[in-house]
């Protein structure tokens, strides 16, 4: 679960890191209004949760009350990358010397949280990374010691940081990691941290990804999810447990397990179609589930026809049959389907399609066939 | 024999109380795994299917002898139950349970290093099989086969698609295993390549990877400089977006790596045969095979 | 530093350990209150921080607010072990079915926490051991792992607590423990964990003693020190940063260095007298905390003749000098004294008290030899 | 040579410019100490007594090869620069501060077994001496002589005071060093024999104990079954009391345990002579060597 840049930097705050002045508004009215508070300029930054919201225009400085009322009336309700700015936040403008990255993720291969940081902040870490790879410091954090005070105090150094800089580093060196620990982070990143004109180190905007796996032990940050950022098909899906990824092809695709998903959708760009998604029902549905990720899936107007591909072992087939046939007898379905069935109880659910005269399919390939077929409207 | 589980695999089920627990219990012991203890704490003294339950897994162990350990207690209390059943002296530990927290499992793995004699498998994955001698997972076994071919995957139901198009084409299995789909994992595909490369009954592996993290891209310079046996790879995600979790927590491209091309890339460059459909690894193998 | 029970117990409490409802009382009258406030019957504990209350008659039981009062007059002003009792806790009494040990320190051979518990609680644990070393179970904790849920669980069976208690055991061992490394501590005791007769855990009496050296991470932990309880000499010793232990002889003595202060003692002993402290000047003492510390021996009046004892390294011999002749300024010192200086400036120190006319000596083995000839009066 | 410094030895001095830091570098630099670097965070570019001050260890250890260390930073950044020394690369860590907190070593301890190539001496100790050659510590050097008995004690100024009986009755030391009075300590006595016992150059031992603990127990079953030459030692706290802590933080009997009875009948148990007076460990030892 992605967190947006404003609640990131409170949570930071919340850990001793300085961030800007500022405050959020949802009107234009409320911007000035903050604007007037702060005094002197103001960036108003959209909160949408996407990258590139600069390009898009989502980012701008504003030297009165009168132009922060105006930027924001331009700001609120644009739409950048299908997302629609519905709040902004309004930071006291900073000059910034210089932009240091600075982040904590798990490195998958070391098993263990590590610290990223570049004195070549400012632009995505990705991009810093093509050009020069070393550019880029990694320090590990073993799991159990936790973040030394000379291994920050190093990092510093190795950064270049200027002498009467390194305590405020170290400092919010410790908060990130600590931030990042105790909310059960994926990804913690302050970018830029930026070096002020006046001296300070100051988290000029800041993100915060969180083990959804963990959200259990952080209720409060649970509580932080925004539902407007979500489609109505997305937040469906989160809410019966259904992982569902929307992309741009016609054929929709159901089915049990994530690997077998992928491998699904790539079979359909095998025979010459595109995947409309990727839907994963878990293990072991009954049939309401399948049948809400049909109806996710039905939603979708691209969608020109649906392959349903089941591998039953702790799923029964029948129960997946009964799922498919209550949601065709809740909603008018014009597209074509085809259901591949295979393992638990594979032949009573093929009975009940059968009764129902849906196509079904003994292999995925044949199954992708036939789906890609049905599409062209071959 | 296969590799990890076998005839000797005494079993212990942490969890066995549990609507998941009893039910695979009941489907292990019958297809003939050696099940000799379950546990769930305040249920000692209780029994599952004639077997007898346990408050802690040191009394498993003492008193049942179990050497194997099988998971199925829910996401938040998993991570304690693998470091119980390492610090049980429980030399293999499979676990079922998806969604455990990354930063749960960074601990476990650091207790296991200390621990230094129990290996990992998962968790979020199938559990491993050595068809006709004992299945210690989820997986259905009637799809599988005893025979040659050693299959490691990371993936659970795609592993049984593939299982199954070599069952078809007579073609039976070693060992198959899952390793697990989350981010932070017991053993990865070298640990387990390295066991097949050195048993006895593996002829040849397939290996089924799929995008996020280099967990394939390392198995490749594995392959490429320590394998002696011929490995089928299939990799899935082709047609994944970047940036978006596929399902598993581990299976998500990020800042442009782990892609599926940049996997069958390396696995290609180690001289490893990728096949584009899964169906067409029991073909590739086939060929092999004959 | 050692702290009260009723310190303890709020600790304890705070960190989710139930404990019995109860409060402080200075005079009778507010003991009368508590029980009023309480009802039923209490249990009036004095609050020393020595081991033996009961059996000096510091705890009590009243049935009624009269019997609280009239009790609560009788403890409060008595000496134990010669400590006033200036305040005493009135905790709601409580029925107890059985009584439990458990309690985490460091071991010292292990290098890390170990959890102690025992069955037989209720008694000293170093009585339990005397009588049966195997009543106590000792659970190593990795400093970093910390302890684990289940390991928690295990004790709690080994301990053989019904399986009712087991979740509310883990939960306070849990809080026990965090206790202990929340407040670097080097003891953290519930003794006993009692289970009630309406079949609760309850920590109805606790101690923790903290670690000097990491005071000054916990600043609100150390104002909780009782002043009351050190002895003026104690009191003054540590404010300046010295070492000191009244014993019940009759040699003062004075030596830098904790193992040479020892010695010092032992070879008083060896000779045929007895000391009556422990100090240890630490090193590098200057003028003023060398004459504090001669203070602080002849205010003992017990003491008979003074050894003064320094192998100076970074200590020097004539600031030693130089704090004796300002000690004897300052205070009339009718006792005998030698004083043994060797190191650095030694020639210099021995210059000094040459002038003032006290009695030197070479080696240590001539100085305590002397020194119980003097105080026999031989 | 003697064990653990010498001529080889290349030190660092962590907390260089801070009082104690300052005093003690240039004492141990007249006595002829090898001292090629300081450090102090903040401080690097400095020059103390013509010794390049840096920011870091690894700095002292890439640019200077330091492989030995000594610190004097305060009691709350102690543990600190240890674990920064010891990753750094440093194989001899001298820790000379007094006042850590325990759980603070603790954790030091943790990570010096993770990182297991750097040795801890002390803390809360006087350091190492290898007289004549090199001195790594507070201790006036001008009581040392060049010799054959090896000294190791848990006290500061009673070591100094029965170095100077030895060197008066013209006995030399090979080396002679502190190992300090704190709870938890980097090497015990066990350590510290093993080394000598392995030393050409040391033919006798002088072993300085205290109340608490069982390390002199300890050390008395080792000397039984391992150790060929011969130990003479000292137990300071004869006439101490039960349960209050003398000076030393280690220096305390706990619940009965730790008394210098209980320490002195395991070594003599052991056939270690115990000396009654410190200055009679000297007699002991002339004895042995004449």
């Amino acid at each position: 679960m992605k967190l947006h840049e404003y609640q990131s930097k409170r949570i930071f705050a919340e850990y001793g890191i300085p961030i800007p002045k500022g405050n959020i508004a949802t009107t234009a009215a409320e911007a000035r209004q903050i604007a007037k508070q702060l005094g002197g300029s103001v960036v108003i930054k959209s909160q949408v949760l996407v990258g590139g919201r600069g390009k898009a225009g989502g980012v701008k400085l504003a030297k009165t009350e009168e132009e922060t009322h105006k930027i924001a009336r331009q700001i609120l309700g644009m739409s950048i990358k299908g997302l629609i700015v519905d709040k902004v936040l309004v930071d006291r403008a900073v000059s910034i010397k210089d932009e240091i990255y600075v982040g904590v993720t798990i490195d998958r291969s070391l098993q263990r949280p590590v610290i990223i940081a570049s004195a070549e902040g400012g632009v995505e870490i990705e991009e810093v990374a093509r050009k020069n790879q070393d550019a880029i410091i990694r320090l590990p954090i073993g799991r159990r010691t936790g973040l030394l005070d000379y291994q920050a105090r190093n990092l510093a150094y190795d950064l270049g940081l200027r002498r009467d800089f390194i305590n405020q580093f170290v400092q919010i060196l410790k908060g990130l990691y600590t931030a990042f620990i105790n909310s059960d982070a994926s990804l913690v990143e302050i970018n830029p941290l930026a070096v002020t004109e006046d001296d300070r180190l100051l988290a000029v905007d800041g993100k915060i990804v969180l083990d959804d796996n963990a959200l259990f032990r952080h209720p409060d940050l649970a509580e932080l999810r925004d539902t407007q950022e979500e489609t109505a098909s997305e937040r469906q899906a989160r809410q019966v447990g259904i992982s569902f990824v929307k992309l741009d092809g016609e054929i929709g695709c159901m089915v049990n397990g994530a690997g077998l998903a992928m491998a699904t959708m790539d079979i359909i760009k095998y025979y010459g179609a595109e995947p409309a998604n990727f839907l994963d029902i878990g293990g072991g549905a009954k049939a309401n589930k399948v049948a809400t990720a049909l109806s996710i899936i039905l939603n979708d107007i691209k969608v020109k026809a649906v392959l349903i591909n089941i591998f039953g072992g702790i799923t029964r087939c029948d129960e997946v049959a009964k799922g498919i046939l209550e949601a065709l007898n809740s909603m008018e379905v014009t597209v074509p389907m085809v259901v591949r069935l295979v393992g638990t109880n594979e032949k009573e659910g093929r009975q009940i399609l059968a009764k129902a005269k849906i196509p079904t399919a003994t292999t995925l390939g044949e199954a992708a066939q036939k789906i890609v077929a049905l599409a062209k409207g071959v | 024999m296969g590799i990890l589980v076998g005839k000797n695999s005494r079993l212990v089920v942490q969890g066995i109380t549990g609507n998941e627990g009893k039910f695979h219990t009941l489907q292990m012991k019958q297809y003939g795994t050696n099940i000799v203890a379950g546990v769930t704490p305040g249920k000692g003294g209780d029994w599952v299917e004639n077997i007898p339950v346990f408050d802690t897994v040191k009394e498993a162990v003492n008193i049942q002898e179990a050497n194997t350990s099988i998971i199925f207690v829910p996401p938040r209390f998993a991570a304690d139950a693998i470091m119980e059943a390492a610090q049980a002296g429980i030399g293999l530990i499979i676990c079922i349970t998806e969604g455990i927290p990354v930063l749960d499992m960074a601990r476990v793995q650091s207790v296991l290093r200390e621990v230094g004699t129990a290996r990992l498998i998962g968790p979020n994955c199938p559990g491993v099989i050595t068809p006709g001698e004992s299945k210690i997972g989820i997986m259905p076994g009637h799809i599988h086969k005893p025979g040659s071919v050693g299959v490691v995957s990371r993936s659970g139901t795609l592993t049984y698609e593939i299982v199954q198009a070599l069952t078809n084409k007579g073609i039976g299995q070693s060992t198959a295993l899952g390793i697990g789909g989350d981010p932070i994992i017991g053993s990865n595909f070298i640990d387990i390549l390295r066991l097949f490369e050195a048993d006895l009954l593996t002829d040849q592996v397939v290996l089924i990877g799929e995008i996020g993290g280099q967990d394939e891209q390392r198995a490749a310079e594995f392959i490429a400089t320590r394998m002696s046996k011929p490995v089928i790879a299939f990799i899935a995600g082709r047609t994944a977006p970047s940036g978006k979790r596929m399902g598993h927590a581990g299976a998500i491209i990020e800042g442009g790596e782990g892609t599926a091309e940049e996997k069958i890339k390396a696995l290609e460059a180690a001289g490893v045969k990728v096949a584009r459909l899964p169906e067409e690894v029991a073909e590739l193998i086939a060929a092999m095979q004959t």
